[in-house]
């Protein structure tokens, strides 16, 4: 497999920057082996910083990526889609998390940069072994399950049967309605409950 | 009990956490902003089932000061 | 309510449980048990001779908290909806002792059914809505101070609501349990189990500054020369209209007093309540005919062992955990189960039926598709490595291998052998079956034993 | 069973009598006390309230020469000794580097191996109350005591947990094991003001007064304490507290290992109960009495529950009357009703019609005339109440006869 990585480092602002010296991070990161690219940005997530990877792996003829940000829990699947429209298989990716895992837990600049610098060595060392993978598709038994015949399951079943679809309401009591139909009236109207 | 130990030395140490309990609690820890020491580095598991004893002794074999599985 | 029972795309299954969940996304497969009722439904017309005629008819009635009576035979409440009644076993004369049977004799279409059965039903579908509501937090358990439920005219919230309901008990005139006078001194307190990490819960349960203000309004209406007293630690209003509601009850008369009730004690047929009004720093004492507590919201009973069986979490205090508490309020951690209302934390009826609505709109969204994308990050066999022994099948959690048979071929020519087989629309990607394979055969994409050792020796060397 | 025991400060002032009649206890009860050699100070209120280790450290020392001598607990009857005890050894336990740093203020071994009991933990929960009431001789029969606990001695709650802390009941299993009676009332763990004597008097004063008038509205006529400072403030202050408001109170205060001992036999005198500032001794010598009539008034109970509702001259038993009587008044009314019909229904109905049927339904139903008899004795609204519900039923009964 080709070996052409691009390293994107985000600011995040200066929630990242402010602690972890993103400079010398991008600067350390197009040292390692396979790294044809890296850079820095100021929002890596924005429509700006997506179209920098595209256009970067366009133009650098990048087949792999690495973005070292945030928790990959928080914009993995933002990045993949940025990979896919650049023209690479999204699962050529990896995310390295800079921020809730470092900018944000130390306060010494020197020892956060360097954790920072590990940390995209590792996602680079893993991206390069990554394998393009394709997404399949599962069918959908087009009904909804209620359970609770409450407030809050009425209202969810009337929203999903007005939107056409077919939906058990399960009650646990031998009648819908809840603690709502021993209410009297309720506030700030006070009209009645049931 | 108090730990002495040498404030100079930089220990490695791996954590090796599940994608749905640790790595979010240590996203978590992150939102909160509680600081703790930058020695750490962690790894992503999709679940600590996915964690084979090989990974430790790799680590440990590579030169790892301590690991830790947390799941 | 009566929309709910009457839409064409809703099925009602009540007096039943869901008891199991499998499957995932899209294709869930549920078995809901349905409780012996032992009155067949399609028969009953709801005429309700049955209950007019139930000799048994001294039984506390629980909708009205015991504070009314009811027959065997009954509806949960007149308005019920489906309007049919059914037969409270444990309370049956004919069901524990074999004598009785006249709601049997008298039924016109002959629905009562005495050989009911419990039922179990599976289904078929593709989202989950969780709206399993709250319990009340069992005060009469932890505070002391406040009697330990002896005395009958300290009440919760809910009890109050029955006795000013038009429906309940007392149709509607606030009486005292105890002796049926009507209370011309009330007193309300707040956070009793909410915000009391001692004997409660640590958490606010939102909805009681509001309900405990309509409370102390209702009495300064119904009742000519009354006093109603609110003992608070806060006054939370955070609600379009709810600030302004409170002002209503305040100009209604309503006394506020900021400070915690520490003891409640009889004297004669009144109850006096020592407190503090700690505005003014001075301790307190005030009579009351009646008392009333805003009790802590806690998670419905039974709901902690549902969560687990369908494979979601809770937060500490058991509400059923959201996937994020800003970004995704109404997801699970198990794709394709939603929540809605008070089983995901304390909430009041708006913001219970805004979240419901919520939860429609995530099923509605997952149900407008015929397909859904999975996830590829799933486990992979490398079937030329594997060596058919077996031992991954049961470590997988979602039963998603199996063993199949193949055509393969040795050095003697074609044989037969098995092979593990990872169904990817089960699988979750957990991985729990890689280091279990003694042959390295399985692999989970994305974090394949490559890609760790790889991730392993950057950070370390 | 052998218990170290760590007398207190108070025990050799204020408490004399605390410690007598816990000693005349315990020797009546087969427990060997003994007493810890060169005990000191607990530090309670002055040390808590200005230096945490010393607070801890005070009570430690204490643990550890009981530990020493290998004693597994230690008895300390004043509520405050054994708050200050218990907690240090819960925190001791709990807290290893604090175990440890007390060793070294104390310069001795502190394992916090040892647990401190209250008098309450050691007579209900060790004793047992079986065992009690075997050792009694002399029942406590026509006492009316409160019991009372005092804010300290089972709080805070998961700290002390050998009795709820809102509602405990172990003093009152004690104390009708001797056969007293004990009231329920809601101040038995309010706190009595001690605190405030000297510093708030008249908030403290206003304290005392509430938990003895409320002991004597719930029915006492004695309290009954577990701690030295709650007897001293109850006891010593009443006078004052009287004064203050103007209002005789006189309530007897006893310490509840006083009463075990009586009951076991001991006189009060050696006890010291006699040192007390209320004066306690009478009330102790006039319960036979007090139990004889309390006896004698039992029936009297029930006649009196029977003349609750007041009614008219006829058929109401005189006070004092026994059961012969009442059932002669009975017979008479039957005999009314049998000779008499018409003139017994219209006292029961005023309704002419409705007492015409009443006389059909009666005639020839004894069993109809003797409870209508019975009741028209002892209450006769409840009389016209079952005339009216037979009266009722029959209507009934004839409409559906006529309908069929």
């Amino acid at each position: 497999m080709s070996k052409r990585v691009g390293v994107f480092v985000c600011e995040c602002g200066t929630n990242i920057a402010s602690v972890v010296d993103t400079v010398r991070v991008a600067e350390e990161a197009g040292k390692f082996p396979g790294v044809a690219f890296a850079t820095t940005y100021k929002y890596m997530c924005s429509d700006p910083g997506q179209e920098l990877i595209r256009k970067s792996i366009e133009e650098q003829k990048l087949e792999q990526v690495v973005v070292a940000s945030c928790s990959p829990r928080m914009h993995e699947k933002t990045f993949r889609r940025a990979v896919a429209a650049g023209g690479i298989n999204p699962y050529l990716f990896e995310m390295v998390n800079i921020r809730e895992q470092d900018s944000w837990v130390h306060t010494d600049r020197e020892q956060a940069t360097r954790k920072a610098i590990d940390l995209v060595k590792m996602g680079v060392s893993k991206v390069l072994r990554n394998q393009p993978l394709q997404i399949s598709t599962i069918p959908v038994t087009r009904k909804a399950l209620v359970i609770g015949g409450g407030i809050a399951g009425m209202q969810a079943a009337l929203d999903i049967a007005e939107g056409g679809y077919q939906v058990i309401l399960v009650e646990r009591e031998a009648s819908i309605g809840g603690k709502m139909t021993q209410l009297d009236k309720t506030f700030p109207t006070m009209d009645c409950a049931a | 009990m108090s730990i002495n130990y040498d404030q100079n030395w930089n220990p490695t140490i791996i954590v090796f956490a599940c994608n749905w309990c640790t790595y979010a609690a240590a996203d978590l820890a992150g939102l909160n902003h509680l600081e703790y020491p930058a020695d750490v580095r962690i790894i992503r598991t999709p679940c600590s089932g996915r964690m084979d004893p090989m990974l430790v002794l790799r680590a440990f074999n590579r030169g790892a000061d301590g690991v830790l599985l947390s799941g | 309510m009566v929309a709910a029972g009457q839409h064409p795309n809703i099925e009602l299954i009540t007096y039943a449980e869901v008891t199991k969940v499998t499957g995932y996304i899209g294709n869930f497969n549920v078995t809901i048990k349905k409780k012996p009722k032992y009155v067949d439904w399609d028969l009953c017309t709801g005429c309700g001779t049955c209950m007019e005629k139930c000799p048994n008819k001294k039984i506390k009635d629980e909708f009205e908290l015991g504070m009314g009576l009811r027959t065997s035979i009954h509806k949960v409440y007149p308005q019920a909806v489906p309007g049919k009644p059914f037969i409270d076993a444990a309370n049956c004369t004919k069901l524990t002792k074999g004598k009785c049977g006249v709601c049997e004799k008298i039924c016109p279409t002959k629905a009562i059914k005495f050989d009911d059965k419990e039922e179990f039903v599976n289904k078929e579908v593709g989202a989950i809505v969780m709206a399993t509501g709250y319990d009340l937090f069992n005060w009469e358990e932890a505070y002391g101070e406040y009697g330990y439920g002896k005395y009958p005219d300290v009440i919760s919230g809910l009890h109050f609501e029955r006795l000013v309901s038009a429906g309940g008990p007392t149709g509607g005139k606030i009486k005292r349990p105890s002796d049926g006078k009507e209370p011309k001194s009330v007193a309300f307190i707040k956070c009793v189990g909410s915000r009391d990490d001692t004997k409660g819960k640590s958490y606010c349960s939102r909805a009681c500054c509001m309900y405990t203000a309509k409370h102390a309004y209702q009495v300064k209406d119904k009742i000519a020369d009354s006093e109603a007293y609110v003992f608070y630690m806060d006054v939370r209003t955070a609600g379009k209209n709810y600030e302004e509601f409170y002002q209503r009850a305040l100009n209604a008369g309503a006394r506020y007093i900021r400070g915690r009730v520490s003891k409640i004690y009889p004297r004669g047929d009144r109850l006096v309540l020592k407190t503090e009004d700690s505005l003014i720093g001075r301790p307190l004492e005030v009579e009351a005919d009646m008392v009333v507590l805003a009790t802590a919201m806690v998670p419905a009973t039974g709901s902690g062992e549902l969560a687990r069986s369908i494979g979601f979490s809770m937060d500490k205090d058991g509400f059923f955990q959201e996937a994020h508490p800003k970004l995704q309020p109404v997801e699970t951690f198990a794709a394709g189960v939603f929540l809605a209302g008070t089983c995901q934390g304390p909430k009041d009826i708006p913001d219970t039926v805004a979240q419901a609505s919520g939860a429609a709109a995530k099923v509605l969204g997952l149900l407008s598709k015929t397909e859904l994308a999975t996830e590829p990050m799933v486990s992979e066999v490398d079937i030329n490595k594997c060596s058919g022994c077996g031992l991954c099948v049961p470590i997988c959690p979602y039963n998603a291998i199996t063993l199949e048979e193949i055509q393969s071929r040795n050095h003697h020519g074609p044989i037969k052998r098995n092979v593990a087989q990872v169904n990817s629309s089960l699988c979750q990607g957990c991985g729990a079956c890689v280091p279990a394979c003694r042959t390295a055969a399985l692999n989970t994409k994305g974090f394949t034993d490559d890609q760790l050792v790889a991730e392993v020796d950057a950070l370390c060397l | 069973m052998k218990l170290a025991y760590y007398p207190g400060c108070s025990s050799e002032g204020s408490a004399i009598e605390y410690d007598l009649s816990t000693k005349k206890t315990a020797h009546m009860l087969e427990t060997d006390l003994q007493e810890l050699e060169d005990w000191n100070c607990c530090g309670a209120t002055s040390a808590h309230n200005t230096n945490k280790l010393l607070a801890q450290s005070l009570p430690a020392r204490n643990l550890a020469i009981a530990e020493q001598n290998g004693m597994d607990l230690i008895l300390a009857p004043c509520a405050a000794c054994y708050n200050r005890l218990h907690s240090t050894e819960l925190a001791a336990r709990k807290d290893n580097a604090l175990r440890e740093q007390i060793q070294e203020v104390i310069d001795m071994d502190f394992k916090a191996l040892t647990s401190t009991i209250s008098v309450l933990e050691w007579l209900d929960g060790k004793v047992g109350i079986d065992n009690i009431k075997a050792k009694v001789t002399n029942p406590l029969k026509g006492m009316k005591a409160a019991c009372y606990y005092g804010c300290l001695l089972v709080r805070p709650a998961g700290h002390t947990g050998f009795d709820d802390t809102e509602d405990p009941q172990s003093m009152d299993r004690i104390v009708q094991a001797l056969g007293a009676q004990t009231v329920d009332w809601p101040y038995k763990v309010e706190c009595c003001g001690a605190a405030l004597a000297t510093s708030r008097p008249e908030i403290g004063a206003k304290m005392i007064y509430d938990v003895i008038t409320n002991a004597k509205a719930a029915g006492a006529e004695c309290l009954v304490t577990a701690c030295p400072l709650c007897m001293l403030n109850l006891d010593m202050r009443q006078a004052g507290t009287e004064k203050m408001f103007k209002e005789k109170l006189n309530l007897p205060i006893y310490y509840v290992t006083e009463l075990v001992a009586i009951a076991g036999g001991a006189s009060p005198a050696e006890v010291g109960v006699g040192k007390h500032f209320v004066e306690a001794i009478s009330y102790l010598q006039s319960l036979p009495t007090r139990a004889a009539e309390m006896e004698a008034a039992e029936p009297k109970q029930v006649k009196k529950a029977a003349k609750a509702k007041p009614e008219e001259s006829d058929g109401t038993p005189a006070a004092g009357e026994d059961a012969e009587a009442l059932q002669k008044k009975i017979d008479a009314m039957i005999k009314g009703f049998n000779n008499n019909p018409d003139k017994m229904a219209a006292r029961l109905i005023e309704d002419e019609e409705k007492a015409k049927i009443l006389v059909e339904i009666i005639s020839g139903d004894d069993k109809k005339i003797a409870r209508l008899a019975e009741l028209m004795v002892t209450d006769k609204e409840k009389a016209t109440k079952a005339a009216d519900a037979f009266i009722t039923g029959e209507l009934k009964k004839r409409e559906k006869e006529s309908k069929g």
